[in-house]
């Protein structure tokens, strides 16, 4: 199983600033293993974000999003206590799902 | 007309250098920028997390936690630790380091091989673990100053074996520790190269490790900081948390004496 | 060679698995593999379905160092200050595959988001909008990727 | 009396914690030296006995760790022992091609642990030294070496005027201890890590007056 992300976000007015890791490998499918076979591609396709379990945000993403990637974004009217949860799914069909409170 | 070109020259060459320097300038500050805005979310924090729980989770025959290890403030104590590590412990009769503290807490608390998880690759197997327990326990001592007890002979004895480990030239290359880290303000490529035989402030050398690497997505602690240089040096595999990787701990970490520790940092 | 139209179907198939596993049901949405396999910008585009004119827009902007120290860790920033944006887009120029990350804007979120993303070498980056009127707009900047460390 | 007792106590429980004082000098060296048996292994391509050094890489070290430098007859007989070991091309060519030479300055690969033996060693120059301009990335360790054939006026490096600077410059990259006892520079060719052909690239990338060196 996936290690848990590391979800922070900070209430400042009437918005919220969310910074997300997640722990992955997002191999690309360029590179080579040391017996000269390419290593298959293997990375998140699919995040979504929730604010107090509504949905505000979806994303695509490719093979070229760095290793244990970073994501920042702003959820407008989310205040100090709210609820931010975050999944992922990679092309493997694994899933992840974590949730902070807004600070 | 001698002196009158001479001048010209004189002026072309001072312009010419005018531009280099402010070339160099522009790509030195680029990096500080590049590193600048890496600083916000150092994937670091998703191996501190797994330390933690780690730390807290019973595992191996013994079915126990490491909650009993102790570091050298005590049974149970982390913070702080980090800052004073490596240090002489009576139990063992040796000076260890974070990690091979960590060995010796896995194999008595929790039964596990320390001897098998030495001789296991960095980033394989109970490595990674014990990759993620070195960040969370070095997180939980952030902001700290090193203050590495030298009051046991074994200590000092350490400090010096370390010292000659560092100047130790060797290998086909004939390099030491010290031919990148021998000197103040030196880079390799763009890399800044801290001088370590002196103190190299808060955050810089010792005070940064362990971290994430940006080139290859992964956790390093000390010893495998180490282990790496060693590899560049073209010398052959010092032995994970081998007493040579342990005295030249307690160099670097004696020559930081007063620096603050930034550990978990990210690096390229 | 897979044509428009049949990534079209593909996406629905998958749209209609996904809607069927019911796990995530109100997150269900394809992933558009021929638009992240796509070569280069207008071909990304293309794949998108995003047919307006790309117009470069001072109402967009990317965020990148000017020199990464690493390639495979590049920060890079998408905002807009329009109204009425539909999709956000980083396009890495000379990557293998040029679309790198896609968001799909709401009400709830403002149009600005921070990744970080590998580059192979030196290239444009973009920022690109598709706004809910059809628009396409872009801002982009070159980013230099260096050799660091002593491994060559 | 009690008093007594616990200063002979005391002084027991220090003696007991480990012999009280540092060791000296010889026996430091010495017990350095077994830790480094202890502790390294062969790995990949690279033995522990690379760790055995010769007799100027072992006074080198030596001064490193006292802090002061060679003293000026043991200096020069470090560098005429390394002299001695300097090898003129084969074939009597000392330049070869500049832009091969730029790619081996680039290449830092080669007989670490993780190389296999089949890796082409690479020179490692730009770790160290500025050399074309146009690379951003260079260390700093060592001098700039850009304009280093235009410096020291060489139009022609074949002719006899050239002759001193490319017989110094082919010597110092072969065995750089030659010139200087303890420089930080590898001994390329004595070492084996570059073959005579790779040297005299290198050569022309410095030397050669169409190299974007010496521009």
């Amino acid at each position: 199983m996936a290690d848990p992300m590391r979800i922070r976000a900070q209430a400042a007015g009437d918005k919220a600033t969310v910074r997300v890791l997640m722990a992955h490998e997002m191999e690309g499918g360029q590179r080579k293993d040391a017996s000269g076979s390419i290593v298959p591609a293997w990375y998140i396709q699919e995040v979504t974000a929730t604010h107090n379990g509504k949905p505000v945000l979806t994303a695509e993403w490719g093979p070229a999003v760095s290793k244990n990637p970073f994501l920042q974004f702003v959820v407008k009217g989310a205040k100090a206590g709210d609820k931010i949860g975050v999944n992922w799914k990679d092309n493997r069909g694994d899933t992840r799902s974590d949730e902070a409170t807004v600070s | 007309m001698r002196i009158a070109n001479k001048l010209v020259v004189a002026a072309v060459l001072a312009s010419s250098g005018m531009v280099v320097w402010a070339q160099k300038n522009a790509a030195v500050q680029a990096i500080e920028e590049y590193r600048a805005m890496l600083q916000d979310g150092n994937p670091a924090d998703l191996f501190e997390a797994k330390g933690e729980g780690l730390w807290k989770q019973k595992r191996g025959p013994k079915n126990a936690t490491l909650e009993q290890c102790d570091l050298g403030k005590g049974p149970g104590v982390v913070k702080g630790v980090f800052v004073e590590l490596p240090r002489f412990f009576a139990d063992t009769g040796r000076v260890q380091d974070l990690e091979s503290r960590l060995l010796t807490c896995m194999d008595t608390l929790q039964g596990l091989d320390a001897a098998a998880i030495a001789k296991t690759s960095f980033g394989k197997g109970e490595q990674v673990n014990m990759t993620a327990l070195a960040t969370w326990i070095a997180a939980e001592s952030k902001g700290m100053k090193f203050a590495l007890p030298q009051a046991h002979v074994k200590e000092k004895t350490f400090y010096e074996v370390g010292k000659r480990l560092f100047f130790q030239r060797a290998g086909p290359h004939d390099f030491s520790c010290a031919s990148c880290h021998g000197e103040d303000d030196k880079r390799i490529r763009l890399q800044d190269l801290p001088n370590l035989t002196n103190n190299p402030g808060d955050g810089v050398g010792v005070a940064a490790w362990p971290a994430y690497r940006v080139s290859n997505g992964q956790m390093w602690g000390m010893q495998q900081r180490l282990n790496d240089c060693y590899r560049q040096q073209r010398f052959p595999y010092p032995g994970f948390g081998s007493d040579a990787t342990i005295a030249l701990g307690v160099y670097l970490g004696v020559n930081s004496q007063g620096s603050a520790s930034v550990a978990p940092a990210i690096k390229r | 060679m897979q044509t428009r139209r049949n990534a079209l179907k593909h996406t629905a198939v998958v749209a209609g698995l996904l809607a069927s596993t019911g796990l995530f049901p109100q997150f269900a949405f394809a992933f558009n593999k021929s638009a992240f396999d796509a070569k280069s910008v207008a071909d990304a585009l293309k794949a998108l379905g995003a047919s307006g004119a790309l117009t470069e827009s001072k109402d967009v902007s990317v965020t990148a160092p000017d020199i990464a120290e690493n390639g495979s860790v590049v920060p890079v920033g998408v905002a807009t200050t329009l109204a009425g944006v539909k999709t956000l887009l980083i396009m890495v120029e000379k990557n293998p595959a040029t679309l790198t990350a896609l968001f799909n804007v709401t009400e709830s979120v403002e149009p600005a988001f921070q990744a970080r993303v590998k580059m192979g070498q030196s290239s444009d980056v973009y920022a690109i909008a598709i706004m809910n009127d059809g628009k396409v707009l872009f801002a982009k900047k070159e980013v230099k990727v260096t050799l660091g460390g002593c491994g060559g | 009396m009690i008093h007594h007792q616990k200063v002979i106590f005391l002084a027991l429980a220090v003696g007991l914690a480990g012999c009280a004082s540092v060791p000296d000098s010889a026996s430091l060296d010495k017990f350095t030296a077994d830790i480094v048996k202890a502790s390294f292994r062969d790995e990949g391509i690279v033995k522990a006995s690379v760790l055995d050094a010769d007799e100027t890489n072992r006074l080198c070290s030596e001064a490193d760790v006292a802090g002061k430098p060679l003293d000026d007859a043991t200096a020069k007989r470090v560098e005429a022992l390394n002299l001695k070991t300097v090898k003129a091309p084969p074939n009597g060519k000392y330049l070869g091609d500049w832009k091969e030479g730029e790619k081996i300055a680039q290449n830092g690969r080669g007989l670490t642990y993780t190389d296999s033996a089949k890796t082409v060693n690479g020179g490692n120059c730009y770790n160290c030294h500025k050399i074309d301009q146009k690379e951003i990335s260079f260390g700093t360790i060592g001098p700039s070496l850009h304009n280093y054939g235009k410096l020291r006026g060489v139009a022609d490096p074949s002719s006899a005027e050239a002759k001193p600077v490319v017989e110094y410059t082919w010597g110092k990259i072969w065995n750089s201890k030659a010139y200087n006892a303890c420089s930080n520079m590898p001994r390329a060719g004595h070492m084996g890590i570059l073959n005579a052909a790779q040297i005299a690239d290198v050569m022309a990338l410095l030397l050669d007056p169409k190299s974007p060196v010496n521009q």
